[in-house]
């Protein structure tokens, strides 16, 4: 079934230098055995690709080598050209790339306010910050109206919008999101694809996972199908969701139809 | 269903189980034999000492192993039921033997309040309870001097006559506290096992959780403290009819209760002989510290420092590091990995 | 070390083999302090003893274990003293606490227990037949020079009231108490009677009860450092007594040095002065102050007596060894006679108690002086006392 | 409206529930019925309370005021494994698993005994170990049972949760955001299995936001907002009322 | 009791509870922001007052002076213990293993202690030891004043680190969820070895307070940790506001006590007062939401 493993690039007619590669990663947890094994993805600038595939396939695995929280036993990470593997976080921030995990992690015992400005502790210029923090508030009115409230006493989804609000006070090269639209509701759920849209617009790579494939595939450029811990299927994005037999197996239901 | 067997650990080699009996039965032949090979009445007193913690350990680790709850106040039932036994003894005359079990049951009875107030909150503000709870006692038996004796102690008669001497008595008393750890060892082999131990465990990983589920997270836990402080108590009471005096300070102190928690984490508590296995082990050290070290406070620091070791490297235990090792070398293979490939095939067939 | 005595028996103590004496001391933990006082004695009376001869014309040696100041630790020492180390003789621990747990043991195996430090009355109170106590006098009567002194004042100078604040121990409240209670026996009126746990380290609320009273006498009964700690907080808030009894921390070396020129006055119970006439003091005082610099105190003095108290007996019993024959020869010749000892001659009732009485001290001048009993007296004593 | 379904067995029935957190009405005197033996939804935009109704209804937390019923039964502020016991299985959003059990032990922890004979039985009897592993493979994790929960992914946390509510074989089954993070695939597999169980006679409230999952299972369908329902009914009619379009589905 | 005695015991509580608040803020610190129950605090709190002491032995100057010494050197130590220590310990059961960690560390310190300074009771001698100022008729000792000073100096400007600055943001956020932390650019690892060496410091200030006037020995820490432990928790876990309040409150409540009860029985106080509060509001009575979750 696994077909060639191609470059995400092939998709990519301009072939422009990729911000975000991964070259044959291998990656595990602690003794356990490997999780990734020999895995390679590239994001070209002003471009979102998408990760799909089953539970426990190793997508978040993924995110996480890239952005430093996990580092690959083998395989290489490179950010805007520059080889970054082993790299921590903060360095990766540093070097333009950010990461929004799976899950909730949001600052439980601090307020809304100090979570999303928390997103931009790294930057130091104030204008900025309150020019970013006025864009978020605008976006996601919620954020704006529980300002002082404390974020763990949010809702599931309300948590979710204000650390994707949060990872918007920054603006780096390279975007890694780990099923943002997670326990939104369909509102929310398309404000996030629409950022995404923007970011890409404004040239940012972006690195999606989704389970919400169909949704995401249709904001993507690119998909690739990960499962057991190698990329099985790349392509342009369209292509991949008319696929009856990818529909079967990652995508449920029946391939749509509807336009 | 692949298997019907009861035992789930994917059938244990009937070897393991074998070694595991013969382990079982040397242990056992081993105590009862230990006073005819100890040398002299010292090295028994010192088996006793180590039967005494080991009691005591096993008995923290009925609420410490199962559900998590830390208490580093366990010296306060150990001491209540030195004392309980022994003033019943003095105040109303009471059968020695009889003292000891009512002594223990009073402690179990006085656990439930207790635990009412300190089980509802969890981690730290329950360590902190116990610590306050030993530290109250102890204040409350030193000051109390009418009814405990105050801090000049209480003498406990001994349920032996005079006729009985000190060596023999040794004797006799280290039987009954191997009969009393093989209680406790009995009891904590069948909570483990039971649904009881399964709901226990649970509240260790999430009470919120095993509540939703239907697990009465509070009257369990309330159990396992109370069944926990009821062998506590007992092993403190017949540590006091064989010791033969209290004193209030070394009775209820956080020292004695952290050797309970050491002991318990060292050996692993998790496992069924952990404990004992950390009674041995440390009962043995603080001799050797102390003859070492002799008049310097450095078997303060060997304490620490192992506690330390063990707390940073071994937290599961040395049962469980064996075992663990155990199984690498014997290349136990990933299970994820394997059944990952079958779960592709599945994946294959499901798709044709 | 000695040899691992497999057996305990005579047949061990060979004519040329020393004669082993096993002792389990607080050298650290709560009792440190006095501990190591008693173990400096006892190692000068162990050298003294083989300077000399010996006894019985064997060496002595000594084994001394620390047992932290923990009752649990002192019986397994005594254990292992007596049944792993095989020693001949034994002498005792520091302090009440810790004896009441020793001579349990020394009980039960049938050795005679002299002690040089279990004062409080309760100790001779648990049956033991085998213990006696090296000293003059048990806790309650340290004061009685004091009590009968105060007592024949005239009216217009006796105290009226007295403060009581003694640490929560045997011993300190022993003496405060033999004192309170023969002065109430008066008519004197008590008006603060305070108990503090050992190891106090506060002492202001207490000070400022005692303040607050404004009592005449102020009667202490402390180990040490409490005993410091209180006259500092009573300094801070201003309390001047006419008359100050302060038992335990006063007799100490150190003490002048803690309190810096505050000690004028202050009157403290002893067993023991360096200066006393006794033939073997004399002896004691030098040999001691050759080897350390300084003259023995109280609890080094009591423990050569208690070292004193075990030779006589052994020389004139002739035996030195662990078999029950011998140590109950050795029991019932202490109880049939008197010793000659540093503290003047000792003798004692059934029950282990000395039969003599303690002096009583003041700071005259930055010396500590006896001024009680008369005959004895090295000055007057001095009241009311200076301010501090 | 109120215009509950004359549904003469009421499963989860509420009057009046009211919750505050400080000064946040969360639920706000919602009288609402659910329908036995059927599959409810229960949806509704973010912070509409859907949770902490869940969270009333099971004695999670104590609601201010009003009632929670259960086939006609009061048990408003019983502790939560009264209720449990009564026969209602929930999941929670924010996945709780047994981190340090395995996924086997996570499930035999469902079986709850009564009586303390019962409690003191061991407990890995082969029935339920057998019945365990079956669950497993219907969600689709049964090659993990003796990983460690805390070692496997999200999404099959999500499944294990699942897998453990339904081991304690409860009458009625809160799940919120079952599908949440779980593959799609997989969700097929899980909405089979959740008609299945259906057809057994069990009683389902969904707390979900896919909303092809939502209108294609479901039988009954109650939408919240601000902390009260503002419109209930069966599928089709639900999806077109003016007042979910606005508030819910944003168009 | 007389109108003066209560006077005096009230400014004496006052005073005690001030050095309780200082102490029991550092050890909210670590609980507030990193889940740790620090049983070792009162020993580092011995060491300093020893440092102090031996300090004052040495060069004859004021103890007050050592702080310019304990202060950085506790800020490093604390540093060095969280990097080294505290972060090795599984997050799953950090809180309960803390408490077992930082007790071996407590265990060590005072047989070092025992060690290099026997177990004798120490104490500073200073001019002004016994010295006191009247007000109003109540003395209050020179000495304690001093260390009421210093501790409400040093709780002031915790507060406002805590509060006020990025860093304390930072160290916030890194508690709650250092995943998340890490991933916005915080320097986790970093940030909380400066948040535990920021609370190791107030014990250095502390310690120094403490031997202005006390008597000092090795395991005199057993004395401060009940009462501190008993603070927090009825403070509420994680408020420094709530455990100065705490502090004072038990401080005097156990001062007045005294007066009827005697020493030993007012001492209960502060644990009737823990229980109290886990049977009334297990969170606390001054903030902290953090008891019944952890
Ligand atoms: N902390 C961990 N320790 C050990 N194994 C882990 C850990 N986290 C994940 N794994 C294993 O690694 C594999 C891949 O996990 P990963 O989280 O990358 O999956 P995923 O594709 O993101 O799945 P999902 O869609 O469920 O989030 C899984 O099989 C899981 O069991
Ligand atoms: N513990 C709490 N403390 C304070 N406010 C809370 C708490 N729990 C919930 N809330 C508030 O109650 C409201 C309802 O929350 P709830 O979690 O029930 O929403 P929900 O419908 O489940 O949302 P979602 O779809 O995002 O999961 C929200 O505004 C939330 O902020
Ligand atoms: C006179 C002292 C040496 C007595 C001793 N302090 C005791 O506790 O009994
Ligand atoms: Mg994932
Ligand atoms: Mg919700």
């Amino acid at each position: 079934m696994a077909s060639e493993p191609a470059s995400a690039q092939a998709s990519d007619p301009a072939a422009v230098e990729p911000l975000l590669r991964l070259t044959d990663v291998q990656a595990g947890y602690g003794r356990a055995a490997l999780v990734l094994r020999g895995l390679s993805v590239t994001v070209a600038p002003s471009s979102v690709v998408c990760l799909v595939g089953p539970n426990g396939a190793g997508k978040s695995t993924v995110l996480k080598v890239a952005s430093g929280l996990l580092t690959p036993r083998a395989g290489q990470v490179v950010v805007d050209g520059v080889d970054v593997t082993g790299r921590t976080p903060q360095q990766l921030l540093a070097a333009g790339l950010s990461h929004v995990p799976q899950g909730h992690s949001v600052f439980p015992e601090m307020t809304v306010a100090e979570n999303v400005l928390l997103g931009a502790y790294t930057v130091h210029d104030r204008s900025v910050i309150a020019e970013r923090a006025d864009f978020v508030t605008g976006l996601f009115p919620l954020v704006g109206e529980r300002w002082s409230a404390l974020a763990g006493a949010l809702s599931g989804g309300q948590q979710k919008q204000v650390e994707f609000a949060r990872s918007l006070m920054v603006r780096p090269k390279v975007v890694l999101l780990d099923e943002p639209s997670m326990g939104l509701d369909p509102k929310a759920t398309g404000k996030v694809f629409e950022q995404v849209q923007r970011m890409r617009d404004a040239g940012t790579a972006v690195l999606l996972v989704e389970q919400n494939a169909r949704r995401a595939l249709e904001a993507a450029d690119v998909g690739c199908v990960l499962d057991l811990g190698k990329v099985h299927i790349t392509g342009p994005a369209p292509t991949l969701l008319a696929d009856p037999r990818l529909a079967q197996l990652y995508l449920g239901g029946r391939p749509k139809e509807v336009p | 269903m692949p298997n019907g067997s009861s035992n789930v650990r994917t059938s244990r080699p009937t070897a393991v189980r074998a070694a595991r009996t013969v382990a079982l039965l040397a242990l056992v032949a081993l105590i009862v034999l230990f006073p005819s090979l100890a040398p002299d009445p010292f090295i028994l007193s010192v088996g006793v000492v180590i039967l005494s913690y080991a009691v005591l350990a096993t008995s923290w680790n009925l609420v410490g192993g199962f559900t998590g709850y830390i208490s580093l106040g366990h010296a306060a039932y150990s001491g209540l039921g030195g004392y309980a036994t022994a003033l019943l003894i003095l105040r109303t005359g009471m059968d020695p033997w009889l003292a000891l079990i009512a002594g223990g049951l009073i402690v179990a009875v006085i656990a439930v309040p207790v635990g009412i107030a300190s089980l509802r909150v969890r981690g730290a503000s329950f360590v902190i309870a116990s610590i306050a709870l030993v530290l109250i006692v102890q204040l409350v038996f030193q000051s109390w001097h009418t009814f405990t004796g105050g801090s000049n102690g209480l003498r406990v008669p001994r349920p032996f006559g005079t006729e009985v001497l000190r060596p023999e008595q040794h004797e006799r008393f280290f039987y009954l506290h191997a009969v009393l750890l093989a209680l406790a060892l009995l009891t904590w082999w069948l909570i483990e096992r039971s649904r009881l131990g399964a709901g226990l465990k649970a509240i260790r990983e999430d009470e919120d959780k095993a509540q939703a589920l239907g697990v009465p997270t509070f009257a369990y836990k309330l159990t396992a403290l109370v069944v926990s402080a009821f062998f506590t108590a007992l092993g403190g009471g017949l540590y006091a009819l064989w010791f033969g005096y209290l004193d209030p300070i070394f009775q209820f102190s956080i020292l004695i209760g952290s050797y309970m928690v050491l002991m318990s984490l060292l050996g692993g508590v998790r496992s069924l002989f952990g404990p004992l296995l950390g009674a041995v082990v440390v009962g043995y050290a603080v001799e050797v510290f102390k003859s070492q070290y002799g008049d310097t406070q450095l078997h303060l620091v060997a304490t620490g420092v192992l506690l330390g070791l063990v707390v940073l490297f071994m937290p599961d235990g040395v049962i469980p590091a064996l075992t663990s090792a155990l199984n690498r070398r014997r290349g136990a293979a990933s299970i994820r990995e394997v059944s990952a490939e079958e779960l592709a095939n599945q994946r294959e067939e499901t798709a044709r | 070390s000695p040899d691992q005595g497999d057996d305990q028996g005579a047949e061990s103590g060979g004519p040329d083999d020393p004669i082993v004496i096993g002792v389990s001391l607080p050298l650290t933990g709560d009792f440190a302090e006095p501990g190591k006082g008693v173990q400096r004695g006892y190692e000068a009376w162990a050298a003294h003893v083989n300077e000399n001869g010996g006894l019985l014309d064997r060496q002595v040696e000594l084994v001394i274990v620390d047992d932290q100041s923990s009752a649990d630790r002192v019986a397994s020492d005594y254990e292992r003293l007596i049944n792993q180390d095989g020693v001949d003789l034994i002498f005792g621990p520091f302090s009440t606490r810790l004896v009441v747990p020793a001579a349990q043991v020394a009980q039960d195996y049938g050795f005679l227990f002299v002690e040089p430090a279990g004062a409080a009355a309760e100790v001779f109170e648990q049956g033991f037949d085998n213990l006696f106590y090296a000293a003059p006098a048990i806790a309650d009567d340290h004061y009685n020079h004091l009590a009968d002194h105060i007592l024949a004042l005239p009216e217009d100078e006796r105290p009226e009231t007295i403060a009581v604040a003694s640490m929560d121990d045997p011993f300190a409240q022993g003496t405060a108490y033999g004192l309170r209670d023969a002065l109430a026996a008066e008519g004197i009126e008590v008006v603060v009677d305070e108990v503090y746990p050992p190891n106090t380290t506060d002492f202001s609320g207490i000070a400022a009860k005692i303040a607050d009273s404004g009592a005449d006498l102020l009667v202490v009964g402390s180990q040490y450092q409490d005993g410091v700690n209180l006259v500092v907080a009573l300094q801070q808030q201003g309390y001047q007594p006419e008359m100050a009894a302060i038992s335990g921390a006063p007799t100490n070396a150190e003490f002048p040095a803690a309190i810096g020129d505050k000690t004028e006055g202050i009157l403290a119970p002893t067993g023991y002065t360096p200066d006393a006439p006794y033939p073997s003091n004399e002896e004691f005082v030098a040999a001691y102050s050759e080897e350390h610099d300084a003259e023995p105190a109280e609890d080094e003095a009591n423990a050569w007596t208690t070292g004193q108290v075990v030779a006589a007996a052994v020389e004139a019993v002739g035996c030195a060894d662990a078999s029950p024959e011998c140590q109950q020869q050795l029991i019932d010749w202490l109880h049939g006679n008197e010793v000659e000892t540093v503290v003047g001659p000792l003798s004692w009732d059934a029950q282990g108690r000395p039969q003599s009485a303690h002096l009583i001290q003041q700071y005259v001048d930055g010396e500590i002086t006896i001024v009680l009993p008369d005959d004895v007296k090295e000055a007057d004593l001095v009241h009311p006392k200076p301010e501090w | 409206m109120t215009g509950t379904t004359g549904s003469p067995t009421g499963s989860v029935t509420t009057r009046d529930l009211t919750k505050s957190f400080g000064g946040v009405r969360a639920i706000d005197g919602a009288s609402v019925a659910f329908h036995e033996g059927e599959i409810n939804a229960l949806i509704g935009p973010n912070g509409s309370g859907k949770t902490t109704f869940f969270n009333c209804v099971t004695g999670m937390i104590r609601p201010d005021s009003g009632t929670v019923t259960y086939q006609g039964r009061d048990v408003t502020g019983l502790p939560p494994h009264r209720i449990a016991r009564s026969g209602i299985g929930r999941s929670f959003q924010l996945c709780r698993i047994f981190p340090r059990l395995t996924v086997l032990e996570n499930m035999l922890v469902a079986v709850q005994p009564h009586g303390l004979l019962q409690r003191l039985r061991g407990s890995r009897n082969p029935a339920d170990v057998g019945r365990a592993r079956e669950l497993l493979a219907r969600v689709g994790i049964d090659h993990l049972e003796h990983a460690e929960a805390r070692d496997i992914s999200y999404g099959q946390q999500k499944l294990l949760e699942l897998a453990g509510v339904l081991m304690g074989d409860p009458r009625t089954i809160m799940l919120d955001e079952p599908a949440g993070g779980v593959n799609p695939a997989l969700v097929d597999r899980i909405a089979d299995l959740v008609r299945e169980l259906n057809a057994e006679g069990r009683t389902f409230i969904i707390v979900e936001h896919n909303m092809e999952l939502v209108m294609g299972l479901s039988d009954h369908v109650v939408v919240f907002d601000r902390g009260r329902p503002i419109a209930q009914g069966a599928p089709a009619v639900v999806q077109d009322d003016p007042l979910v379009l606005e508030a819910y589905l944003g168009v | 009791m007389t109108g003066a005695l209560f006077a005096q015991s009230l400014v004496l509580g006052i005073l005690l509870g001030g050095l309780y608040a200082l102490l029991a803020a550092g050890l909210t610190l670590y609980f507030g922001v990193m889940r740790v129950v620090m049983i070792a605090h009162s020993a580092f709190l011995i060491l300093a007052a020893y440092l102090a002491w031996y300090f004052h032995e040495r060069s004859g100057l004021d103890p007050l002076l050592s702080l310019v010494i304990t202060v950085p050197l506790f800020f490093v130590v604390g540093y060095g213990m969280q990097r080294f220590l505290v972060s090795r310990l599984r997050p799953i059961s950090l809180t309960t293993m803390s408490v077992l960690l930082t007790f071996a560390v407590a265990l060590t310190i005072e047989g070092l202690l025992g060690f290099v300074w026997t177990g004798t009771q120490r104490r500073v001698q200073l001019e002004y030891s016994g010295a006191s100022i009247e007000v109003a008729g109540v003395s209050i000792a020179v000495v304690k004043l001093i260390a009421f000073a210093l501790a409400a100096v040093s709780l002031g400007a915790l507060y406002l680190i805590l509060r006020k600055t990025s860093f304390g943001r930072a160290l916030r956020a890194t508690t709650q969820h250092p995943e998340a932390a890490r991933l916005i650019g915080i320097d986790t690892d970093r940030v909380a070895g400066l948040g535990f060496g920021l609370g190791l410091a107030t014990a250095a200030v502390g310690g120094t307070a403490l031997a202005l006037d006390y008597t000092i020995y090795p395991s005199l820490h057993w004395h401060w940790i009940g009462p501190l432990m008993a603070i927090i928790v009825v403070g509420g876990l994680g408020s420094i506001p709530g455990a100065a309040m705490a502090a004072m409150l038990l401080g005097v409540a156990a001062s007045l006590l005294q007066v009827p009860l005697g020493t030993t029985w007012a001492q209960t106080v502060f644990y009737l007062a823990l229980f109290l509060t886990l049977m009334i509001r297990p969170q606390g009575f001054f903030g902290g939401r953090l008891a019944q979750r952890f």
